[in-house]
């Protein structure tokens, strides 16, 4: 159960959280087909650190960019991503 | 020439102190080539390598394992045998396999503990009983077991179901499919090593597999923790680790690592005869010889290497088998473990060429792997033999993904954790 | 032992029963040590040879005193009597026995020993897996332990969250001053301690300095929490930690309903103070009712004051079984021998005759004890008369919490063990668990088929040693071999001295042999404590509809549709599912009906560029869509396949209404989510899910528009027309679209008025001769329009064009999935089409398979089967390899599972006014 | 088998639905710092910041995401300052408010929770939004002796039922 220090409420527990996918998955609505489906069905998956697509879900439901370890599962850094928000 | 496995030759050894057994394979040092390298001493490697001399008598083996044999989701998964699949292309692949478990061990000559007990999806509502019921019907046309059962048939066979009506999840009935079962997953990785190792593959331990030889556009070999091996043509078998496997060679492919958990309970005497899954919710259900209740639910479903779960998430399939099966509850959940699962882009395997020459990959086998050990294992080796698809595993090409030959059992798309 | 262990004191106040013979107890008494204290010996039999076994610890790691405690849904089997305090009435039996304790029939398992050794079983019982199952049969009968309740458990259990500074595990003489320094600097504690009495070792061996009573109460003096009963189960990443709480023992009743507590607890720093368990000694009989470890027979007399032997034995490779020694001396229990296995040791207590160079060999028994020890000393045999053995070969540190962290351990020559290392986690052990006693290793004396290393699953010296010859040589593979470890102890006991003869065998050191990972629990936990409340639901609340109080008036058949319950009919007079849905269908093609929708997804989306994110997020085009109009719409997977469908509705210049399917709600306002913030966060536009702010109610039938003209006082918007209105006093939207074919609208209002709008348009429509109708209504309706629904032909493998849907694509493209639809795959021949199967014969099966002639491949399925409505007729929808170039092709749906045939043609899915002539006025 | 604890908890904590209120999600999805001073000079409150909350007579503002507040009470005032960089939409159909009040409320939020409730994390005035037992549930912290929980209608009942259950709990 991770803690994921959300970039607007602090530190929560994972349960209020969901995964979407890799930073890199993201296709681009404007992208040509051949590359929206190579991001779509290819992952690096690496066995150490990548970017990742949270959402908190059941909290503030704003996206994140975490760079998480896959294996010993530290959480490097969080990044809000979304439209401008009010500080 | 081993001794062979039988009650007479136990009985001698009674007498003897049990003496006369050899190793069930040798300890080799890697040669410096061979005709086909397996990368991963999984059941489905192993298997292959059977298969491989068995079969098309290419005997010149390696299964290179980075650490013990069958210590993978071989020896993580929670043993389910089955071929109840909707779609075609993957009942026919994994009743392949189930017909190849119904014999395995006397093939093998190691008692795979393979037991037939019936696999049941229990219903829970009108909905579900028509998609059992289509489920059922596809598999019935292919020549493939299957057969509802009423609620007083399926209370019969596994008492301890919660068949009121108050449920909150009522049972309206299942689909069974009688000669599927479990099996003991050790022994699997086990006896097809035992049984290729007879015919003369090397089974190497401790042989971690860190690059690929390069000539080209091909592959002709490969780096390891114990030097460098040639081998004509290569195959990678380490679901879970596909993905990193493949990254040595410089291969991005369509899956994802998830862990999976699973657990069991103190021993206790009978009282789970079948295998017990359901249509609505995610736990799994079955109970082992030595009495555990074997369990599992969904993976924790976003990326990982680790072994190691999220608590929450075994809690809830355990709170599904608990409101299922409200016998369960004073049971204690003696262990629980991780397997690192191959997440595909559509949740069905691939067996097949990559675009490197020499390189073929055999993974993505999401968290149903184990029964299809057999089946992997035969059609992996015919196309590791010949260079061409089996039938079976045609279907499952790497190249489906980006033609949109997809095979999507459960229909939710390309995100493994939408799975 | 020959008679009870413990004089009566008048304190023997707690009545309880073992195999239905009543015993007391003392208040504090742990069943094993009330046992103990009545002479009872025997309690239990092990689980391949049904070897009689004893009590052999005092603690949670005891392998061989397992028993059924309590009755009916509370009946908790495979408890350690060391691990339940005896409570009134307690009932406790002995399990995996028959017929008796004293005379168990599979006992004659250990006569066949010598052919049943490590993994025998792979290696016979061949022939086909029928056979097997026979065999199998009768090992499952044997194995097991104890008997699984057949009833529900009637209690509750709670989970909880909890949030501490430091969580100090283990109340021991370190783990309390941990706390206590831990509070006293400010902090938030946790101090979590097993046992029902805080003190660890303290129980055992008192300290004057140390009063774990007035510590714990400065602790939680100072705001600690401070939990007994309580176990650290699972240390689980980033300091998260799950502790199972006992309220109650193993099958007493709760005072409130709760028998345990799951904490779920995320720590600032966790401190592990959590001892040694101490290893047994191997050597033939070890496993002897009379055979105990060492420290637990000193706990009985110290804390319980049992003498569990009067005529003892000891035998050691360390210092502290010298303080048995003493503590049997001060019992008034003779010590016949100490048997050292090391050259020179401490001074012994007077009166104890010490053996230097001397281990155990073997033992006999009696059935509650022992009669004789025999011992090598120096080079000979020597045999001793005794009724018990202590035995103490070193000490293991608990670990099993370090290591789940991730920790690492390391070797410590001197005390033969592996003491916790480096930890990735915010965590540290400290106390005797990282610094065990001296104990050097020691060869085994005596046989090594009756030299027991896991008591449990009777795994022996000589199983270990088979095991290796036949090439199991990493320890995962010994264990899974053997069984070693796996039995409900985890291997507390066993690990280490198994792991001693596999390095003895490898001639290496232990470390370089290797070492299991320890995963949690630490002990197991009851599976319904996990469960939670989910035992009762599943973890899924059902989900009420705001009207849910007003359909159950007309007590309708409910219908669970994911975690929703809508009503499916309403039957008046008797009438079954389909009499009733049948006639509720009819009314509204002939009359009207209305029907809840409430469930149905809904977004509101508003701002300047709401239009560009509709046109991103569905498939067909809206940036046209005049205000106060409306339109079908679906939505494409990024890979092109369809996943949703619904209605978008221009409600204002800048404001838009999205519906989407029941089913797909929540997913749809992820999607809509990830769309708008993550693809295309520079639009000016607002998403919000409405959902359940709005209450929806279908209104159908060729009366509809005249009931609703009605009852708003207004002329309602054509079909595909939005207008806002009020019904009833209250504002609603009033959306002209038709599921069922007919005329037809949709009214949504906000929830929580729509009880007085429900009842306004039922008065209404009843009035006119119509009546509610429910899912199956709606479902034959939409059936004989051809409309496809999402779960049915939207399955989620389907393109628009094989619905139909392919002309009403977005020209311009630009919309999510639209990449993906260019795949060749998803426009080549062969896939599954669409289309309406008129029945030639009888009904046709639902779900069934659709193939040429018997003994084919299916080409396709039926996906919704129904009848005509007014004319009768059995149709249905399909999906059909081609379907599309197929209209007029007989074909047979088969469903060999329910027996069922039916001959069909091809036709068009719409076989209801498929010009849509009806819709308009 | 627990020692008493230092609290003792006498009087009763108790669950009350409370009555539909007018509730609209307002989101700024534009020049939120002119936004923001428009608001303040209509409201005479300035936005809350995250997981806080303001108030005057006839509105409340609570903000459990980074560009949406929940606006309770009358937004007629609201609307006006708007202009094109957000919106208003009514969402109060679909909430049913719980008053937890009394000693045990923090206590009582913990079962089934993942969200530290103690009043350091969760101090009067504060918001959050969480899931108890599966529930998404949205807090804000009325005062030392009360906490007002906004659950989606269709779960409410089921919410309530666990609470009631768990109240037997509170001060064990």
């Amino acid at each position: 159960m991770y803690e994921i220090a959300c970039p607007h409420c602090g530190p929560r527990a994972q349960t209020e959280f969901t995964y979407e996918r890799t930073v890199d998955a993201v296709v681009d609505p404007a992208a040509d087909a051949h590359t929206a489906m190579q991001a779509l069905f290819t992952r690096a998956n690496p066995m150490g650190l990548d970017e990742e697509i949270w959402r908190h879900t059941y909290g503030c439901r704003a996206w994140m960019v975490l760079t998480r370890h896959r294996v010993t599962h530290v959480i490097e850094a969080v990044k809000a991503i979304g439209p401008e928000a009010l500080a | 020439m081993k001794t062979p496995y039988s009650a007479f030759s136990l009985l001698r050894g009674a007498l003897n102190g049990q003496k006369h057994w050899q190793p069930a394979w040798r300890d080799p040092e890697p040669r410096s080539s061979y005709d086909v390298i397996i990368i991963g001493g999984g059941g489905h490697g192993l298997a292959t390598a059977y298969y491989l001399a068995k079969v098309h008598g290419i005997t010149n083996v390696a299964v290179l394992e980075k650490s013990w044999i069958g210590g993978g989701n071989t020896g993580r998964n929670t043993t389910l045998v089955r071929s109840n699949y909707r779609l075609p292309q993957l009942h026919n692949l994994f009743e392949f396999g189930l017909k190849l478990w119904h014999g395995m061990s006397d093939e093998l000559n190691y008692n795979v503990m393979f037991s037939p007990r019936g696999a049941m999806f229990l219903g829970h509502n009108d909905g579900d009983m028509i998609k059992l019921a289509e489920r059922g019907d596809a598999m019935r046309c292919d020549g493939i077991d299957a057969e509802l059962l009423s609620p007083k048939q399926i209370a019969k066979l596994e008492p301890l179901l919660d068949l009121s009506r108050g449920a909150r999840f009522p049972i309206d009935g299942a689909l069974i499919q009688w000669r599927a079962g479990t099996a003991r997953h050790d022994a699997v990785a086990w006896g097809y090593a035992r049984a290729a190792d007879a015919l003369g593959v090397d089974i190497i331990q401790k042989c971690e597999v860190t690059g690929f030889v390069r000539d080209g556009n091909r592959i002709t070999g490969v780096e390891t923790t114990r030097g460098r091996i040639l081998g004509g043509r290569t195959g990678i078998c380490v679901a879970g680790h596909s993905g990193q496997v493949a990254g040595l060679a410089g291969l991005k492919l369509p899956i994802e690592s998830q862990t999976l958990q699973a657990l069991v309970t103190e021993g206790v005497k009978p009282m789970v005869q079948s295998v017990v899954m359901s249509q609505s919710l995610h736990c799994y259900i079955s109970q082992s010889d030595k009495g555990g209740i074997v369990m599992g639910g969904d993976p924790d479903n976003w990326p990982s290497y680790a072994r190691r779960g999220q608590p929450t998430v075994v809690e809830g399939a355990i709170a599904q088998a608990v409101s299922i099966m409200p016998a369960l509850s004073r049971l204690r959940m003696l262990r629980t473990w991780s397997g690192v699962t191959d997440m595909s882009f559509d949740g069905a395997p691939i067996i097949g060429p990559t675009p490197i020459d020499g390189l073929y990959l055999n993974g993505g086998w999401c968290y149903g792997g184990f029964k299809a050990t057999p089946a992997s294992g035969w059609t992996y080796a015919h196309t590791l033999a010949t260079g061409k698809a089996h039938e079976l595993n045609a279907p499952f090409s790497l190249e489906r993904f980006m033609t949109g030959a997809t095979i999507d059992e459960t229909a939710v798309g390309p995100m493994p954790n939408h799975r | 032992m020959s008679g009870p262990a413990r004089a009566p004191s008048g304190d023997e106040t707690i009545p309880f029963t073992f195999d239905g013979t009543a015993y007391r107890a003392r208040p504090g008494d742990t069943l094993a040590a009330a046992l103990l204290a009545n002479g009872v010996g025997l309690v239990a039999r092990s689980f391949k040879y049904h070897r009689p076994r004893g009590i052999m610890s005092a603690g949670i790691e005891e392998p061989n005193a397992l028993v059924t405690v309590g009755t009916g849904g509370r009946t908790e089997p495979n408890t350690r009597a060391t691990d339940v305090f005896v409570y009134p009435g307690l009932v406790a039996k002995s399990q995996n026995r028959w017929p008796s304790l004293s005379f168990d029939v599979a006992a004659i398992f250990g006569l066949a020993a010598p052919a049943l050794g490590a993994g025998f079983y792979y290696k016979t019982f061949f022939g086909p897996a029928k056979h097997w199952m026979r065999y199998e049969g009768f090992i499952r009968r044997a194995a097991g332990l104890g008997d699984a309740p057949t009833e529900a458990d009637p209690d509750n259990f709670s989970q909880v969250a909890g949030f501490c500074d430091v969580l100090v595990v283990g109340s021991g003489p370190a783990g309390l001053k941990a706390a206590l320094e831990a509070a006293e600097a400010g902090n938030r504690v946790f101090l979590v301690e097993q046992d029902a009495v805080p003190g660890g070792s303290l129980l055992r061996d008192p300290d004057s300095g140390l009063d774990p009573a007035a510590m714990i109460q400065r602790i939680e003096a100072l705001g600690g929490k401070v939990l007994l009963r309580t176990t650290a189960s699972g240390y689980w990443d980033h300091n998260f930690l799950t502790l199972t709480q006992r309220l109650v023992e193993p099958g007493a009743v709760p005072t409130n309903g709760f028998a345990q507590r799951l904490w779920h607890v995320r720590a600032g720093r966790v401190v592990l103070a959590t001892g040694l368990i101490e290893r047994p000694v191997p050597f033939a009989g070890n496993d002897l009712p009379g055979v105990m470890l060492s420290q637990a027979v000193r706990s009985y007399i110290r804390r319980w004051g049992v003498v569990p032997g009067q005529r003892v034995v000891i035998a050691t490779n360390n210092d502290d079984a010298y303080l048995t020694a003493a503590a049997i001396i001060e019992a008034g229990a003779q010590v016949v021998a100490l048997l050292d296995a090391r050259a020179s040791g401490p001074a012994a207590p007077a009166g104890v005759t010490v053996y230097h160079d001397a281990r155990p060999a073997g033992a006999t028994g009696r059935k509650h004890g022992l009669r004789k020890v025999t011992a090598v000393i120096g080079g000979s045999e020597q045999s001793f008369d005794a009724d018990l053995l202590a035995m103490s070969g070193g000490f293991v540190p608990v670990s099993h919490l370090h290591m789940q962290a991730g920790g690492k351990l390391v070797w410590d020559e001197a005390a033969q063990a592996f003491i916790p290392g480096e930890t990735p986690q915010v965590c540290e052990t400290i106390g005797s668990a990282i610094s065990p006693p001296p104990a050097p290793a020691v060869a085994p004396a005596g046989k090594a088929k009756k030299s027991f290393v896991d008591f449990q699953n009777d795994v022996s010296l000589a199983d270990i040693d088979l095991a290796w010859q036949e090439g199991y040589r990493s320890v995962e593979h010994l264990k899974r071999y053997t069984t070693l470890g796996m039995a409900t102890d985890q291997g507390k006991t066993s690990n280490m001295v198994a792991l001693a003869r596999l390095a003895e065998k490898q001639g290496v050191t232990v470390p370089q042999a290797g070492l299991t990972t320890f995963r949690p629990p630490f002990t197991p936990v009851t599976m319904g404590l996990l469960a939670g409340a989910g035992a009762r639901n599943a973890g899924a609340h059902v989900r009420r509809i705001p009207l849910h109080a007003l359909h159950e008036a007309h007590d309708p058949i409910w219908q669970p549709l994911g975690y929703w319950f809508r009503p499916r009919a309403y039957p008046v007079n008797g009438e079954n599912l389909a009499q009733a849905a049948l006639r509720e269908a009819q009314t509204v093609r002939t009359v009207a009906g209305l029907s809840d929708v409430s469930t149905l997804g809904k977004f509101e989306v508003s701002g300047p560029d709401a239009a560009k994110l509709l046109e991103l997020v569905c498939a067909t085009t809206v940036g046209k869509l005049a205000t106060g109009r409306g339109r079908y719409t679906f939505m494409l997977r990024e890979d092109g396949f369809v996943f949703d469908d619904g209605t978008v509705w221009r409600l204002a210049e800048d404001r838009y209404l999205l519906t989407s399917s029941t089913g797909g709600a929540d997913r749809m306002a992820g999607h809509l989510s990830y769309v708008r913030q993550v693809l295309r966060p520079d639009l000016k536009c607002s998403v919000v899910n409405v959902q359940e702010h709005y209450a929806g109610i279908a209104l159908a039938g060729p009366r509809a528009r005249s009931i609703l003209a009605a009852l708003t006082g207004a002329e309602p918007p054509r079909h595909m027309g939005y207008a806002p209105g009020t019904l009833a006093g209250t504002p609603v939207h009033v959306l002209a679209a038709s599921y069922s074919g007919e005329r037809a609208f949709e009214i949504h209002v906000e929830a929580s008025h729509a009880e007085q709008v429900w009842q306004a348009i039922e008065d209404a429509t009843r009035a006119e001769g119509g009546a509610p109708y429910g899912l199956e209504a709606m479902e034959l309706l939409r059936i004989e329009k051809g409309h496809v629904v999402v779960g049915g032909e939207v399955d989620g493998r389907s393109t628009p064009h094989d619905l139909g849907l392919g002309g009403m694509l977005g020209k311009a493209g630009g919309f999510v999935g639209a990449a993906g639809l260019t795949r060749p795959a998803l426009s080549a021949a062969g896939r599954n089409n669409f289309v309406g199967l008129v029945s030639l014969d009888g009904p046709i099966p639902e779900g069934g398979m659709l193939i040429t002639r018997a003994g084919t491949s299916p080409q396709g399925h039926v996906t919704a089967a129904a009848r005509r409505i007014l004319e009768g007729g059995a149709i249905a929808l399909a999906l059909l390899q081609d379907g599309h170039k197929r209209h007029g092709e007989e074909l047979t749906v088969s469903s060999p599972t329910r027996g069922e045939k039916a001959r069909v043609r091809v036709t068009s899915p719409h076989f209801y006014d498929p010009a849509g002539e009806r819709y308009r006025d | 088998m627990i020692l008493p604890g230092n609290a003792t908890v006498t009087e009763p904590t108790s669950i009350t639905a409370l009555p539909a209120a007018p509730l609209h999600a307002l989101e700024i999805w534009a020049n939120p710092a002119k936004v923001a001073a428009r608001v303040q000079k209509a409201l005479g409150f300035a936005l809350p910041a995250m997981n806080h909350s303001a108030a005057n007579a006839a509105i409340t503002l609570l903000r459990f995401e980074p560009t949406v507040w929940l606006a309770e009470g009358d937004v007629s005032v609201l609307a006006d300052t708007l202009g094109d960089d957000g919106a208003l939409t009514a969402i109060g159909g679909g909430i049913v408010r719980f008053r937890i009040a009394g000693p045990g409320w923090r206590e009582l939020l913990l079962e089934g929770g993942v969200f530290d409730t103690s009043a350091a994390a969760l101090p009067v005035g504060a918001t959050a939004a969480t899931v108890i037992d599966h529930v998404g549930v949205r807090l804000h912290v009325e005062s030392d002796d009360a906490c007002i929980a906004y659950v989606p209608s269709s779960y409410a009942q089921s919410l309530h039922h666990f609470w009631d259950e768990a109240l037997s709990l509170i001060g064990a």
